[in-house]
């Protein structure tokens, strides 16, 4: 009998999600149709009033900020872990470990106004430009992922049977090197999954950019130049859009859930490949 | 002589892989019965299909029977959690429950929805059988974790006697056991056996010898030989018995 | 190179190491401590019991945050209510249920996905079907579905990952004595798995009172107090986003973002001794 | 827990049950963010006359207003700026004029542009303030989003035609404009002109200040509609609170909030 209680719970919720995706496609597949596959992501000029729906710009927008975020965030984040597992004493873990949780926990508009008030005039000051930039939405982003890339890291670190470092120790390694040549190549797949999962973070988040990243259609030419990324546009535009500029924005959308999902299956190709 | 258990042509299947090639074995009532056997040779499989938790492993496949009192277990009428009351196992590693020492007692017979009155007497009288009461008595609520090795199997073997079974499976129970806890272990089987029959598969020769009137021989699957304890192991009839129990091989 | 010459190369290289490593973990301490004291510090001072039981006037620039505390409490309690028993019940049904098979797969690969969607997409769907097509209006109902529908894949994730870490022999003991398939679950896999599902729920809870782009589309943005399941509401963040976007009120703006984090700290303090206490007597 | 599970079931069907249309116990106003705060300014003073009314200011921008109206969501929409001919079948009145004030850093020398001027800056055709008689720098230009009311009066009434640069930086609200503009000496954005405060300042047009004053009289020619639109003409509470809007009182206190009477009231 209560097979079938759950057998229900199960069945609602996976039409639930077969729902978001269906109502997605449905409402993005037809103005990829009607402006071309190819023109809608290579277009290189997105103006829903002249009706030209391209999106080109914003995915080099977000492929710049979520790789700049990544290349910040990424090896502060494994330092982190690795500090958590092996360098930390209990006292600091104790503390360490809850502000990571209120670190994740900090709503992302908050990031974003905190972005947009400390971190963009320092770049307008000292780098030059308006401040709104790639460079910006990277650093917010970086602090964004830290949880995520930390706590997966750590879990993979802590799970390597302990003769590992006591192994490598034995054989005269030091510390250091028992780190960089047993235990981080022995946890790399936890590493790799952490990072990609951090990177598909990135890639969604929308609030906290809008503020911080000027949101320009154009092709960016420096990190300090203001872009717009694949949520910024959904994000920005989607109170003021009807018809066929809604239509387009869920194509967005689209592209954003393919990106995901592709970033989600090499995660658990990487992860089940140990 | 009555057959608590009779096997008669028992095969198991785990998918395609052939555990158990068909066996005969008659298992008295009451006494202690050893399995004797190397790993791989399908004892674990044959006392687990004895109470049906062999039916959790997916892909899993019998042929032949297995007679309980006559009543063939794998029948569809029988009611599979009451034949697992009747036929308790504890296994080869200690494993309580993540609970205290009272809960993992009172698991059993609170399915039944017995009184709690009726519980604390069942909980207090298995733990006294399995001679773990005077260990425990003044901390019944502490975790069951918080025990020796030895005494959790205590407390498993308690947590079997409160559904008050009529057979009783170990699957290699001392293992990784000190030797006090082991005898300690033996001396409470030897008791039980007027009451119970109980099915061991000792975890070497000499746990044999010591507490079982009967024994069988199995090797990868085949019942090879077996006999009361004061034949089999005096003069053991295959040479493959003989080479086992003198320790030629593993 | 001579044996104590690499050595000592070794050595440095570690001190570096290390000095690398702390200096990383204090950074982002740093940066942590620097951002919730900025926000307690510039929203503290404007955190009264006033400003916790008026409701906002005069676009926000005065008066309390009341009415958005209870709309964020009503929309995060109605997104959980439902969420959660449908993504643990998914949770035991994939976990304790089915064998690993392409389906099993699939659902889980298509749950991860949509976990990563970003949540403007989810307040798109939700205003055409729940605030549209279903007819709940602008509400604390539309708002908390669209919700229930963006955390119900992390907690089927989390779910699963807690129940799958509770040991195998626990299920054998539970059967061996006699117990079903749904005595098993819920006397013995439940219990232990509740940590990992209650850090699930933690995180959803966290990130529902953290949503803005869900919410503003569904819930709408009024600041009257809600009467109903079907009254609009303005939850924190939305509030939070309005009144520093819109450059209303910065000291309101903090003081609301200041009571968010407390919100969420609190919270996750709460629960995990909650969690704690039930484990123990489980003991 | 065995009696958990049911009660949660309960739960959900109450839920689920008390789905049926409710009728609306509020008048829902919905659309552009750039009215919705004097839309919650005019329904405060609203509730101390007329308590038995609730008024629900909802934002959400022009489109989502007009899209709510059509789909009778919402009881009256705002927008920011005029219908397109495919939404003019719906009823709608001008209840008030907003200025559309161009904002600079309050340290920017240059004071004054022509009409010409903005949209040589908008078009990227001038990048540095040194040909507006201004620092060598390069200038950031500021616009609000697609589809947005204030964005498309700005283009109707200075870019004639032309398109504003990619480059330029977009914000999603005037607030967010104007934060931007108060941070950054070079930059140069447009907001209504109700919002403007100390932290910027409006420059004039052609040599006339943008104040309430020359919208009334025309002489300032950036303005643009707020627009109250309903599904066909408005009955009932709606009527009552538009017609509020348009009452000498809530004329007072639009104009308050730095706003214009509507032309036709």
């Amino acid at each position: 009998m209560s097979k079938y209680v759950f057998f229900i719970l199960a069945l609602s919720s996976i039409s639930a999600l077969a729902l978001i995706t269906i109502f997605i496609i449905s409402r993005g597949a037809p103005i990829i149709g009607e402006v071309g596959f190819f023109d809608f992501v290579f277009g290189m000029t997105w103006a829903p009033g002249r009706g030209e729906y391209g999106i080109f710009p914003m995915i080099v927008g977000s492929v710049t900020v979520t790789l700049g975020a990544a290349a910040l965030g990424v090896p502060i984040g494994i330092c982190c872990s690795i500090f958590m597992t092996e360098f930390a004493p209990a006292a600091l873990r104790n503390f360490f470990r809850p502000a990571i949780q209120l670190l994740a926990g900090i709503p992302s508009v908050v990031y974003g106004f905190w972005g947009l008030i400390f971190i963009v005039p320092l770049i307008r000051e000292y780098l030059g430009g308006p401040g709104l930039s790639i460079l910006a939405g990277a650093v917010i982003l970086a602090i964004m992922i830290l949880p995520t890339v930390i706590s997966i890291t750590e879990v993979s670190i802590l799970a390597l049977p302990p003769e590992y470092k006591a192994g490598a120790m034995a054989l005269g390694l030091n510390h250091w090197q028992a780190i960089k040549t047993v235990l981080l190549p022995a946890a790399k797949s936890g590493i790799v999954a952490a990072v990609i999962l951090g990177i598909g973070r990135a890639i969604g988040e929308t609030m906290a950019v809008i503020m911080v990243l000027g949101n320009a259609v154009a092709l960016p030419q420096s990190i300090l130049d203001p872009v717009r990324t694949l949520t910024t546009n959904i994000g920005i535009e989607m109170g003021y859009a009807s018809g066929t500029q809604s239509q387009a924005l869920f194509a967005t959308g689209i592209v954003l859930f393919a990106v995901i999902m592709l970033l989600n299956a090499a995660a658990q190709f990487i992860t089940r490949k140990k | 002589m009555d057959y608590k258990i009779k096997i008669e042509a028992f095969k198991f299947f785990y998918g395609r892989e052939q555990v158990i090639n068909g066996i005969d074995l008659n298992i008295p009532k009451n006494g202690i019965f050893s399995l004797l056997g190397p790993a791989k040779s399908g004892i674990t499989t044959m006392l687990r299909a004895v109470n049906r938790l062999s039916d959790i492993v997916p892909g899993a496949r019998m042929e032949g029977s297995i007679l309980l009192d006559g009543k063939n277990i794998n029948d569809a009428d029988v009611n599979v959690a009451e034949l697992r009351r009747r036929v308790g196992i504890v296994f080869d590693v200690p494993a309580p429950l993540p609970m205290s020492v009272y809960e993992n007692v009172a698991f059993g017979p609170k399915l039944l929805k017995k009184g709690k009155a009726e519980i604390r007497a069942l909980v207090e009288e298995s733990l006294q059988t399995a001679a773990l009461w005077d260990d425990v008595k003044d901390r019944l609520n502490t975790p069951a974790q918080s025990l020796s090795g030895g005494q959790q199997q205590r407390l498993c073997i308690a947590r079997v006697l409160a559904l008050k079974p009529e057979v009783i499976l170990l699957d290699r129970p001392c293992s990784g056991l000190d030797p006090i806890s082991t005898a300690k272990i033996e001396e409470s089987l030897i008791q039980l056996k007027e009451l119970y029959t109980i099915v061991i598969a000792p975890h070497n020769v000499q746990q044999a010898v010591r507490i079982s009137d009967r024994a069988a021989f199995m090797l990868s699957g085949d019942l090879i030989e077996e006999g009361a304890n004061t034949e089999i192991f005096s003069n053991p009839v295959h040479k493959r018995t003989s080479d086992y129990i003198t320790g030629r091989f593993g | 190179m001579g044996l104590n010459a690499k050595n000592k190369k070794a050595r440095s290289k570690e001190r570096a190491a290390k000095i690398l490593i702390w200096s990383a973990a204090v950074s982002v301490m740093a940066v942590l401590f620097f951002i919730v004291v900025y926000i307690l510090v510039k929203g503290l001072p404007v955190v009264s019991i006033g400003f916790l039981t008026e409701i906002p006037s005069n676009m926000g620039r005065s008066g309390g945050i009341s009415s958005t505390i209870v709309g964020t409490v009503l929309i995060t309690l109605v997104a959980v209510a439902i969420a959660a028993p449908f993504g643990i019940g998914t949770a035991f049904y994939l976990a304790e249920y089915t064998r690993e098979s392409i389906v099993t797969r699939i659902i889980r690969f298509c749950a991860e996905s949509l976990a990563g969607i970003p949540s403007i997409v989810y307040g798109l769907f939700g205003f055409i079907f729940f605030v549209i097509y279903l007819g709940f209006g602008y509400s604390v109902l539309s708002g908390g579905l669209t919700l229930a529908f963006m955390i119900l894949p992390t907690i089927i994730r989390t779910s699963e990952e807690a129940i799958k870490t509770v040991p195998n022999i626990y299920r054998e003991v539970s059967m061996s004595l006699g117990a079903s398939k749904w005595q098993t679950i819920y006397k013995v896999v439940f219990p232990s798995a509740l940590r990992g599902i209650a850090n699930g729920i933690v995180l959803s809870i966290g990130r529902s009172i953290a949503e803005t782009a869900a919410v503003i589309y569904t819930a709408g943005s009024v600041l009257r107090m809600p009467s109903s399941m079907f009254s609009s509401s303005r939850t924190m963040a939305v509030h939070f986003f309005i009144l520093a976007s819109e450059g209303i009120s910065m000291e309101n703006a903090f003081g609301t973002a200041a009571l968010l984090v407390i919100l969420i700290f609190f919270i996750n303090v709460v629960v995990n001794m909650l969690v704690n206490r039930f484990i123990a007597k489980g003991r | 827990m065995k009696k958990i599970l049911p009660l949660i079931f309960t739960a959900l069907a109450v839920i689920f049950a008390g789905c049926a249309k409710e009728h609306h116990e509020a008048v829902i106003v919905a659309g552009s963010t750039s009215v919705q705060p004097y839309a919650e300014v005019l329904a405060e003073a609203f509730a101390h006359i007329r308590p038995d009314i609730l008024v629900d200011i909802q934002g959400g921008g022009s489109s989502a207003g007009i899209m709510a109206v059509d789909t009778s969501v919402a009881d009256i929409g705002m927008s920011s700026r005029l219908l397109k001919d495919s939404e003019k079948w719906m009823w709608h009145v001008e209840f008030a004029r907003d200025g559309l004030a161009i904002i600079l850093h309050p340290d920017n020398p240059v004071e004054n542009f022509t009409i010409e001027q903005l949209r040589g800056i908008y078009a990227a055709e001038i990048t540095n303030w040194k040909d507006l008689g201004g620092k060598d720098a390069r200038i950031h230009v500021i616009t609000r989003e697609e589809g947005s009311g204030t964005r498309a009066a700005f283009e109707e009434l200075v870019m004639d035609g032309k398109f504003i640069t990619p480059r330029a930086i977009v914000q999603a609200s005037n607030g967010a404009v104007r934060q931007l503009v108060s941070n950054d000496k070079n930059s140069i954005g447009f907001i209504s002109l109700g919002l403007v405060d100390r932290t910027v300042k409006a420059a004039s047009l052609g040599g006339v200040a943008a104040s309430r004053e020359n919208i009334t009289d025309e002489s300032y020619s950036l303005y643009r509609p707020f627009l109250f639109i309903t599904n066909g003409a408005p009955e009932g509470d709606a009527k009552i609170f538009i017609d509020f809007a348009l009452s000498p009182e809530g004329q007072r206190i639009l104009s308050l909030e730095g706003l214009v009477e509507g032309m036709n009231p």
